[in-house]
């Protein structure tokens, strides 16, 4: 009995072993029809050893992709999967959160580097979930109209990088970036703005609190009437969605300052713009960069969202509306991937700035955000 | 600096709270005075009153002849908080440079500042560090280099050397000594510690606690020059037993006892 | 008393620019409407009102917002399909319906995420970008598709609105279970307290401000998820079919009187939220 | 009683009056069928519904059917209510449009979502280039409603003329004022709201019986429906789970689809059909004749 | 509980943090040990190792001779930490009966146990309030309440007195001793007052930092019975003396100055 297994980590080495046992079986009446998936099966039965032998996690790495690939290869042209080998798709899953949880465990005890295999395991996790989809969507046949494969989707997408790119165009760089600068300029300066006068700050928040609830659904089709249809209302909707979560956060962050630390500013009697300069401003910090990060997320929704109430014939939120009218499902979802690696990208810029700004913050101090 | 039949009161939801009540006391230029006397007494409260970080609520006070608010705006002194109250952006550095970028000294003159400050209280070496890198009697220090490196003819000190251990506060005490006799600052020293607040003192200002008032000023017969075996001398001690019998008097911990 | 005279003088101000720009912005049509009625020289005072009072605004006037909100409210009866308060009610099902999913959501991954390395690691860099999926891209695919699984009515919306209102708990409560010091984590260690114990005596009130705040977060946007749903899934109406049908048919005053009302059970939503914060607060003795 | 779905194309609206009259009439009933009626709107695309078994009857138009069934749902014509279409781009004299001649240039606004085709088939046959190309017209994807015109964002509009042009004339636009191009009468009509079926139900004949008795009733929903305009708008808005239909407009509609509908003979025609698929496959739409796309199976029985 | 050769070492970015080095102690039962040494020498790392807080990297260590591990699951000892870390969302009370809820004491011992050992450290009437409506001295004895509550056979107490002032804690260092010798548990204190040190301890700890090891050890002579005014015997200040020695041999300060 191998004494390095947590108790999940035994039970996903139960469940991977005991599948590869049962698929082996279950293979035996077609012997030959799927001889990698054979051999997967005898591997992943054979890993039942590890309650005897030591079993690096190396090697339940190597059978997941093994499972996965064994997979994709046996997947049948047409019609539905075999029965059995949904047990090699359970196992195969149950190697890879096994090699996971033991990479993990792993980096905890400092035998791995930090950096580098911290970013396999993300990975890892979004590879299983498209060899899960994949295998699902082929081996139940589900209609390409309702979801299409993930292979279906990349295709798709390398087919159609002009129109991609030029929907990416028009729809981040022309409505996301100037409706983002603007929504959230505006929101820091309406925030300082607001915080000088106690009667407007009374007077705005409840009101700002009631907007930054409103439907932006609502709001885009009243938007493209004022705007017109081009960018312009676009980039209006992503200012109304970025302004007050921005103005809130940034006047929640404008009193962060601790009473001690700005009795010290008075004890210099320092002017109100020193003040906001040398401690509310910093201190305000890590509100500003909260927002800047919800609405990184929010601006491509508010745009894509306009684009439903009428545009020029480009832009992503156009060509996923128009896409599933058509049923070129694929098209949207390749539209969809495009929205979310940008959609990722930009929040992960945001929060590497964030880090190299706010580095001072507990939050960035004790490791990861 | 005069404070007569001061009162300061916080309104409070159940029954205010009277952090002072009728407090009568001059410290002249040049004096160093301790205040002493049990937790919640009103020792910070009357510093911040004169910092103009409150307000009284009732009495007269004036610091160099001025309201409070005018000698703040003067710059008239230099505070040392409780806490340290470094700013976690800036470095230790950035930090003791702050109020000097906030009165406008010039760079040069800035820089040559920090350096003697620092080194004072022995913290060279650790200017490029962020405050979170130090332990808290060394950011303590660094809130003390903060409030010496302008020149303030009046510090108050609210317990500044709470954090630290007995050997580092006695290397500070017998350097604030020299400094003030050096410069002929006032100095307004809140502490917790007999010994210090005798060692270090022209003046003891006992205090008690609900109301806050002065039950006691004890007027030093130590002379100026003081080495720390000083602290050995029956004088010493029995300015000592003096404070201790006013302190005890006035803590309500006795009786409850 | 001091809090609601600064909201008042916003509130008055807004309106009164309100009103200025309902002028200003329906003046152009109004204009090639009186030039068509071959109505020349209208005074002033009548063309404002003129404007006031067109039937498709580009900007309704607030009295005529406040009197379509009146007319589908107040003055009908709540069970008619012309009543905003019937719209209101399907919509609000379907919200609490998915913020109690995605509440629930929430908390489990942030569970999961605190007490296994493995999901803290994998999980969180996939939930961010779960948002980034534009939702409403594939509210109507997902709708068709759980459809397909027999999934109908209410469920599929709450789920929609689910999606959107996982992500700030899971992010709020991860803070929050996270939130206790070391000193604390390291006294119940003294006491050699199971995982369990640890749990409910230190880490679950420890994240409830966390939680209270991520749910005012949460609630509002599980709103707007259940608008979104319904944008595509009119069957049966709610607030996101009538500014659907509203932008439809040009009836800019029906979009402005839904946008109100779902605006404003959004605030009532969050007040509700914020009113069990402050009930929670009281037994855990957090000073007023 | 049989049980089906009926997915509509777009919002409860008098558009669909045949169907909603049969059902509130009871006409379904008498046939013995169960029928949920399932509102559409421009985030659905009845065709997507169908293949996910939303719906067992979808009304959809030609084009984007036959689309779909190239994208492989199998769709089935088995019947055609509409005969024309009711489809017109719209031109206030503002913009100087006076013929197809003048269009180069201009801002044309479109309808997405499946129901552009019949437009870019128009532009296909003028030889107008669509893409922005020089000597082409500039295409917005059009809201659902007249604003772009009220508006100046575009150009022309395209409208329904029992929908939007409604919306038109109350506005004070009209014949006089307009240039209309309606594509019936210029013969670049495209068929529009007919009923469809998936493919691999219609060797079922207890299906297709249903489908037949479904055919049978909705006919003479909507023969209901012309012979009483008022009744038939009433029906429609008390059936609108929206509360958003007006009366008056539903009763302009209903005035208007009537112009469309052939309510005695709802069978395919197929002469229209071999010109509306010449035109898909002009245009690339779709990309082989389709086999098997409609069956005179329903329809023969209805009568 | 035994030490030998313990070493503790941070790892940490730039160079490993050698906390405690080379550390040989053997503490019988039922002694008062006193740590003492300047900030960053090891003392609360120390005592964290004891607790099973921290592993040692080198060295063994034992505790009622099993490991610390074994020790901590036997709940064998109460910990008194350097800041109070009361739950601000549960009452005095209900902090103080915390460890008893964990360790499953039934509901009527618990309540026995919270009010005794509130009323030994003078908390009574304090039951129902909040952490944040005491002062920090309070807040202190509550925490040492806390450790109190059960009967752990070994008290680490880490600056449990710090916060307090010095009236305050002249009396709870009395109680102290009181417990102590009525109960006869063995006691690991960490204090920075020299005095307090002597007072209370038959063993004094002398530690130095860079690396933390242990520089002297000195077994008081003072007899088990001490009254407050021992403290002004020539034998409690010649122990004092000695142990400032020791304190400022080790202390690295000196040198720099
Ligand atoms: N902002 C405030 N609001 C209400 N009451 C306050 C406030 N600040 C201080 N007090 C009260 O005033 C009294 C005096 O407080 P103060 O901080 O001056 O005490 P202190 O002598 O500095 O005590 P310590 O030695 O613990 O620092 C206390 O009873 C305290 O509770
Ligand atoms: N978790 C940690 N990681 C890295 N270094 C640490 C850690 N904890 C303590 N240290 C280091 O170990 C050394 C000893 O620290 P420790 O807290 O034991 O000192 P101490 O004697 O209790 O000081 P004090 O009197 O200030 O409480 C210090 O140099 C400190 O910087
Ligand atoms: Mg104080
Ligand atoms: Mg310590």
């Amino acid at each position: 009995m191998s004494r390095t297994l947590s108790m999940l980590q035994l039970y996903l080495a139960l469940i991977a072993g005991g599948c590869g046992l049962l698929g082996l079986a279950a293979s035996l009446p077609t012997i030959g029809a799927a001889p990698l998936m054979l051999i997967f099966f005898a591997v992943s039965a054979l890993s039942l050893l590890r309650l005897v032998l030591p079993w690096s996690f190396w090697l339940d790495g190597v059978l997941a992709v093994l499972g996965a690939w064994a997979l994709i290869a046996s997947l049948p042209a047409e019609g539905l999967m075999p029965l059995h080998h949904w047990l090699a798709l359970i196992a195969s899953w149950a190697f890879a959160w096994l090699f996971v949880e033991r990479l993990a465990a792993a980096i905890r005890a400092g035998k791995l580097p930090e950096t580098g295999t911290g970013l396999v395991i993300p990975l890892i996790f979004g590879l299983a979930l498209i060899v899960i989809w994949e295998v699902v969507t082929r081996g139940a046949s589900v209609s390409p109209v309702l979801l299409p494969a993930p292979s279906a989707i990349a295709t798709r997408f390398a087919a159609s990088t002009g129109i991609l790119w030029a929907d990416f165009v028009q729809t981040f760089i022309k409505s996301v970036i100037p409706g983002y600068v603007i929504g959230c300029v505006a929101g820091l300066l309406v925030a300082i703005a607001v915080d000088r006068s106690p009667f407007l700050k009374a007077g705005i928040m409840p009101i700002g609190n009631f907007m930054s609830a409103l439907p932006i659904i609502g709001i885009a089709p009243i938007m493209v009437m004022w705007f017109g249809f081009d960018w312009q209302s676009k980039a209006a909707v992503v200012v109304a969605m970025t302004f007050f979560p921005m103005l809130v956060n940034t006047v929640a962050g404008l009193n962060a300052a601790s009473t001690i630390e700005r009795d010290l500013m008075s004890t210099y009697a320092a002017s109100y713009r020193q003040t906001l300069m040398k401690l509310r401003l910093p201190a305000a910090g890590p509100f500003i960069f909260n927002a800047l990060k919800i609405n990184s997320t929010l601006a491509l929704i508010g745009a894509i969202v306009a684009e439903f109430f009428g545009t020029p014939v480009v832009g992503m939120g156009f060509r996923i509306s128009t896409g599933v009218g058509r049923l070129a499902i694929d098209l949207v979802w390749a539209e969809i991937a495009v929205a979310a690696i940008a959609g990722s990208a930009f929040y992960g810029v945001i929060a590497l700035i964030e880090r190299g700004v706010t580095f001072w913050h507990p939050s960035v101090r004790g490791g990861r955000t | 600096m005069e404070a007569s039949s001061l009162g300061l009161t916080f309104p409070a939801g159940d029954g205010d709270i009277v952090a002072l009540s009728d407090v009568n006391l001059t410290i002249d230029k040049g004096e160093f005075v301790s205040f002493i006397g049990p937790s919640g007494c009103g020792k910070t409260t009357f510093l911040r009153a004169i910092a103009d970080l409150e307000k009284p609520t009732s009495g007269t006070l004036t610091v160099n002849g001025q309201t409070p608010e005018n000698a703040r705006k003067d710059r008239a002194y230099g505070y040392v908080f409780q806490a340290a109250a470094l700013y976690p952006w800036r470095t230790i550095e950035d930090n003791v440079a702050l109020p000097l970028e906030i009165m406008g000294y010039g760079s040069a003159d800035r820089a040559e500042r920090v350096r003697r400050t620092l080194a004072l209280v022995n913290l060279s070496g650790f200017e490029k560090k962020y405050p979170w890198q130090l332990s808290g009697g060394m950011q303590q220090r660094a809130s003390i280099a903060r409030a010496l490196s302008f020149d303030a003819d009046l510090l108050l000190m609210d317990e500044p050397f709470g954090a630290l251990d007995e050997i580092v506060r006695d290397h500070l005490n017998s350097e604030l000594l020299k400094l003030w006799a050096r410069t002929e600052k006032t100095i307004c020293f809140v502490t917790h510690s007999i010994p210090e607040a005798v060692y270090l003192s022209t003046k003891i200002v006992v205090m008690s606690p609900r109301p806050g008032r002065v039950t006691d000023v004890i007027v030093s017969t130590l002379p100026r020059e003081r080495p720390l075996d000083i602290r050995e001398t029956p004088e010493f001690l029995e300015i000592a037993a003096r404070v201790r019998d006013g302190l005890r008097a006035g803590h309500s911990y006795e009786e409850v006892v | 008393m001091n809090r609601i005279l600064p909201v008042l003088t916003i509130l008055l101000a807004i309106i009164a620019i309100w009103y200025a720009a309902s002028v200003w912005m329906n003046a152009p049509w109004q204009t090639r409407l009186n030039e068509r009625a071959d109505l020349a020289n209208v005074p002033f005072t009548e063309f404002v009102a003129q404007t006031w009072a067109q039937d498709k605004p580009v900007l309704p006037s607030p009295h005529q917002v406040a009197g379509e909100i009146w007319n589908a409210t107040i003055a009908l009866e709540p069970t008619s399909k012309r009543s905003l308060a019937y719209h209101g009610w399907i919509t609000l099902s379907a919200t609490l319906l998915g913020f109690a999913f995605g509440t629930s959501l929430g908390v489990l991954l942030a569970v999961a995420i605190i007490h296994n390395d493995a999901s803290d690691r994998s999980l969180m860099p996939w939930i961010i970008a779960s948002q980034t999926v534009p939702i409403v891209a594939v509210a109507p695919m997902l709708v068709v598709g759980l459809n397909a699984v027999g999934l109908t009515g209410l469920v599929p919306k709450a789920l929609i609105s689910m999606y959107l209102s996982f992500f700030p708990v899971v992010v709020g409560m991860v803070k929050g279970l996270r939130s206790p010091e070391g000193i604390q984590l390291d006294l119940l260690r003294t006491y050699d307290a199971t995982p369990w114990q640890a749990f409910w005596k230190l880490r679950w009130p420890a994240a409830m401000p966390f939680l209270f705040a991520s749910m005012k977060v949460g609630i509002a946007i599980s709103l707007i998820g259940a608008i979104v749903a319904e944008l595509s899934n009119t069957a049966g109406g709610g607030l996101g079919v009538r500014l659907l049908t509203g932008s439809v048919n040009g009836q800019t005053v029906q979009i402005w009187a839904a946008l109100f009302i779902a605006a404003g059970l959004a605030a009532v939503l969050v007040a509700v939220v914020g009113r069990a914060e402050h009930m929670v607060n009281r037994r855990m003795g957090v000073r007023a | 009683q049989d049980a089906l779905t009926l997915q509509l194309k777009w919002v409860t609206q008098a558009q669909f009056a045949g169907y909603l009259v049969a059902e509130s009439k009871g006409f379904y009933d008498e046939e013995n069928l169960d029928i949920t009626i399932l509102p559409g709107g421009p985030n659905i695309a009845p065709e997507q519904v169908i293949a996910g078994g939303g719906a067992d009857i979808i009304v959809a138009w030609m084009a984007a059917a036959m689309s779909a069934r190239e994208a492989g749902v199998p769709l089935v014509n088995i019947a055609q209510p509409f005969k024309r279409s009711g489809l017109m781009m719209i031109c206030p004299t503002e913009s100087e449009v006076t013929e197809v001649a003048d269009f180069p240039g201009k801002t044309l606004g479109v309808w997405f979502f499946g129901n552009e085709y019949p437009f870019f088939a128009w532009m296909n046959k003028e030889g107008i280039p669509t893409d922005g190309s020089e000597g082409g017209v500039t295409v917005l994807q059009q809201s659902f409603d007249i604003q772009p015109m009220i508006q100046g964002q575009a150009d022309c509009i395209s409208v329904m003329t029992y929908n939007e042009y409604g919306q038109a004339l109350d506005a004070g636009y009209g014949p006089d004022n307009l240039t209309i191009f309606n594509y019936t009468e210029m013969g670049n009509d495209l068929l529009e709201d007919g009923l469809y079926v998936m493919e691999d139900t219609l060797s079922d004949p207890a299906k297709v019986d249903a489908y037949t008795r479904f055919v049978r009733a909705s006919m003479k929903g909507w023969q209901y429906a012309l012979d009483n305009p008022d009744e038939a708008a009433q029906i429609v808005v008390d059936m609108d789970d929206t509360g958003a239909a007006e009366l008056a407009h539903q009763r302009y509609m209903v005035e208007e689809v009537s112009k469309l509908v052939d309510p005695s003979d709802p069978a395919l025609d197929e002469a229209t059909y071999d010109r509306t698929v010449k035109a898909l496959m002009d245009q690339a739409i779709i990309k082989a004749e389709p086999e098997g796309a409609f069956t005179t199976a329903v329809t023969d029985a209805t009568n």
